[in-house]
């Protein structure tokens, strides 16, 4: 099994790593018995994607995938952010190997949830 | 990509052959290349030189004779055929194992029960080290029990079982004990007579010979059905044209590991407790899997809190250090190891865990490496993690 | 022992690995040591190369694609995998293959019929030259007929069959075929497309590659259960650490097989047909097996009358030069061959039979001292025989 | 397999090989359709073998086995000639591989049928 360059480029030096103070909205998905869990937080203005960081509990493609996931995200209206698809996410990072395109899941679900979240308060 | 920088700290999943290995098989690949099976000089020499690497790996392992050394392709192989041969040749169709098995022997299993000849397996489960009683065992076997396979040592936390305790439980009841000693043989004293098995598996890339080369002993006396069919190489047990160079080479590395053993060098053994000592210093949350004295000299295997294995694989990597999260086979796989599991481990902390394995290549400076590159790893990663309280 | 003057025609049994091929496996067998099932760098590259030798040995046999081939320790594995399998797995248990298999398929074919799993084996007739008609295979094909296994020419003769016809009748009736391929892979074109199989067997140290290595072609969409089981290499379907020198070694010996195939260099097939030539000119009672013309470049297989093969091979031995009596695998055992038995020879003719097999190292020196030296062993040891009257 | 020195030096200069002419006593064992063919021809003077000569189709074994036979045979008187066993033949050549052993029985067989037909005509 081997990473392609992005994804090992994405895991060692991810962008958007962290946890946005007051974020609007919150998503948070996977489950440590799984080893992997994703918390994304954002800042949302005018309908629009303005900050975003993850924290990542998992394995590289985890890390990778909620990275590169950010720099998808940022800057777009919801709906288009919503509309990521773990397939985009794969085909940004040139690919993920076939045991590891379930972790793109994870990336894509928890922005979604974030996007919920921030809906579901205001 | 090999650099000299490289650490290599995953010796359990392969090692570095021999230069004494490389330099020996070589005729045997070049101008040496006669089939032993033949009648001419060509053959006969290359013959010869398979029975005196069958009498290295006999002497190795304590065997009677030479003619209790069956070659295979691998550890992998050995088990397969052991397991196949005590049922299949059998009426007793019961198999008993660990819990902490190798896959070669539980998916061995698996498959004894599934292609209708009658084969059912029972899987025993061990304690907090690894270890499984004589009680525990006593109690599982049944009136149809053609075989016991039981790991000499765990290839993921190290831990060395009792083996020969188990194996005079087998004796006493007549069934027929196998031990997996891919993980031991080579680095510590093994006799199969002290211990009293009546098979035993190994493999060459574990201790410094080739790969692509095994061996399974099969105690003189012991029924054995083959289980590659074809020729009437390894008298007619396994067939299939011999192997000669992996098979000198292992001889070789047999040779150097009996001398090593009988030296009874510490070194591995302090490395290993030194890195021990130096990760649990410096990291918070950190703790050792496996027994700590009664395990292969090398073996480390550490879990820790709030990190999962991989990432920390691949960061230690981009350092240049080789090391193995969970079993070497399942890297690929996405389940936690079945031995963490089977040792007690809840899932999310099985995920978190990495496996040193030494050699007696190993040098003190590539330990205070480690000692120093891996704390700043698992800060990082904790520092990303959504569930590291600090 | 070998020395410069050693004429080894022995190629059917095994071959000398080409200087390309050592020159190749070396560093992984000593820096590149990696395991390519883990993560780190010193896997993935080992991975790497491994990908690369499947790559060549799909090219070599003309497959889809490189996933079709799955690495084993050798061409008889091969041979027991494709059977085991396709029996095994599958609720149609009836096997049909030819008298003058191999027998690493004859003796998995007696194996399926013991273990209890339901197997049940045919064995073809052939004709004199070792021919299987269109019709003698469909009119044995049964309901149940899981698997049809008939090699693409035969070790100890040399006749090439018509695999394409063959393996036609089989998808008609939609039954899966393999075939043997190992006397063939390296020395004549094999492309599996073109002869229309679901599995063929190869072997490296047949073609000039390293001993210990094979592979089984599987069609994409024909089923596969694993043989030898416990790890995930080779996509889950053949367990053990891969042998990555042997693997490498393979792969590059298949890229120069393809080459020199390209080439139709006709030089063996010539310096066959001189020792034929040479040999009928000079000794009396000698006759030729397998088909004169639809045989692998290389092999003559002759009988000749009131001799026994094995004394002559000796003799031969004395002089230098390495030949077979019988096949290979059998010169240990006293019966005469079953495939020279097969195409109709009587007893007392078979146990006087010499295999020749020249490889493209040969050289025309080689072959006049062959035919400078037979016939002289040939008067002497008929002088010596009870029943020879000149 | 391999033979032992002993062996490849009976077997590449086979002593007492041919046929006596007029002989006194002659041996056929063996079977074309096995690969093996042994015939024995003795001179016999005195009640001892004077004279003795072997003609062998067959493997290296037993041409080894006819020719240290003859050796052994040689001199003897007939009783001792008639108990020389596949045993002695095998030992006075360092040993036969297993599955050669049946081989050396040719050999004491071809001699002890040469010494009935010897006392059946006299
Ligand atoms: C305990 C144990 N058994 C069996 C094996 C299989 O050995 P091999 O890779 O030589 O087939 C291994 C190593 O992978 C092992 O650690
Ligand atoms: C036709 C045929 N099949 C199978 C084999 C077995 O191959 P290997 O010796 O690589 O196991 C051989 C050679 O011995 C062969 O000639
Ligand atoms: S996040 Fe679980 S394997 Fe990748
Ligand atoms: S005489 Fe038949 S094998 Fe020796």
């Amino acid at each position: 099994m081997s990473y392609t360059k992005e994804v090992m480029d994405h895991f060692s030096n991810p962008r958007n790593m962290g946890e946005i103070e007051n974020a609007d909205g919150i998503g948070e998905v996977g489950n440590p018995t799984c080893g992997d869990m994703m918390k994304i937080t954002i800042k949302v203005k005018d309908d629009c994607i303005e900050d975003i960081k993850f924290k990542t509990l998992g394995c590289g493609a985890a890390i990778a995938t909620s990275s590169i996931l950010t720099e998808l995200a940022i800057g777009k209206n919801l709906d288009d952010a919503y509309a990521i698809s773990r397939n985009d996410v794969a085909e940004a990072l040139g690919g993920l190997p076939p045991e590891k395109m379930h972790c793109s899941n994870l990336a894509a679900d928890g922005l979604q949830e974030a996007i919920k979240n921030y809906r579901s308060n205001n | 990509m090999s650099d000299k920088k490289t650490i290599y700290l995953d010796n359990a999943a392969t090692t570095e052959p021999a230069p004494e290995v490389l330099k020996m098989m070589c005729p045997y690949v070049s101008n040496e290349y006669g089939n032993p099976a033949t009648m001419y000089s060509l053959g006969l020499s290359a013959k010869k030189a398979v029975d005196e690497a069958r009498e290295k790996v006999a002497n190795l392992i304590g065997a009677e004779s030479p003619e209790e050394i069956y070659f295979t392709a691998g550890g992998t192989e050995s088990d397969n055929w052991a397991l196949c041969s005590s049922i299949m040749c059998s009426d007793k169709k019961h198999v008993i194992t660990s819990s902490i098995e190798h896959h070669a022997v539980l998916e061995t299993c698996e498959f004894l029960e599934t292609i209708g000849c009658g084969g059912k397996a029972d899987f025993l489960k061990v304690d907090e080290y690894g270890f499984i009683s004589q009680e525990t065992l006593s109690e599982a076997i049944k009136d149809n029990t053609g075989i016991i396979s039981i790991m000499h040592a765990n290839n993921e936390i190290g831990t060395i079982l009792d083996i020969k305790s188990l194996a005079e439980v087998a004796r006493e009841k007549g069934v027929i004990f196998h031990t997996d000693a891919v993980q031991t043989v080579g680095k510590i004293p093994v006799d199969v007579k002290e211990l009293g098995v009546d098979m035993l598996s190994l493999s060459g890339h574990k201790f410094h010979g080739p790969k692509g080369i095994g061996a399974l002993y099969v105690k003189k006396g012991t029924k054995l059905k083959p289980f590659i069919h074809g020729g009437g190489q390894e008298k007619g047990k396994r067939a299939g044209t011999s192997n000669v160079p992996a098979i000198v080479g292992m001889g070789i590395a047999a040779e150097l590991a009996k001398n090593y053993i009988e030296k009874k060098d510490t070194r591995v053994e302090k490395l290993t407790e030194k890195l021990w000592n130096g990760l649990n210093e410096n990291i918070t949350k950190i703790s050792r899997n496996g027994h700590p004295e009664k395990t292969i000299p090398g073996t480390l295997n550490v879990t820790i809190t709030g990190i999962e294995g991989e990432a920390m694989l691949l960061m230690l990597d981009m350092q240049g250090i080789c090391v193995s999260s969970g079993s070497a086979c399942t890297t690929g796989s996405l389940d936690p190891s079945h031995v963490l599991l089977a040792i007690g481990l809840p899932a999310e902390v099985a995920h978190g865990s990495l496996r040193f394995s030494l050699s007696k290549y190993t040098t003190e400076e590539e330990i205070d490496t480690v000692i120093k590159t891996l704390p700043a790893i698992v800060n990082r990663l904790r520092e990303m993690s959504p569930t590291w309280e600090g």
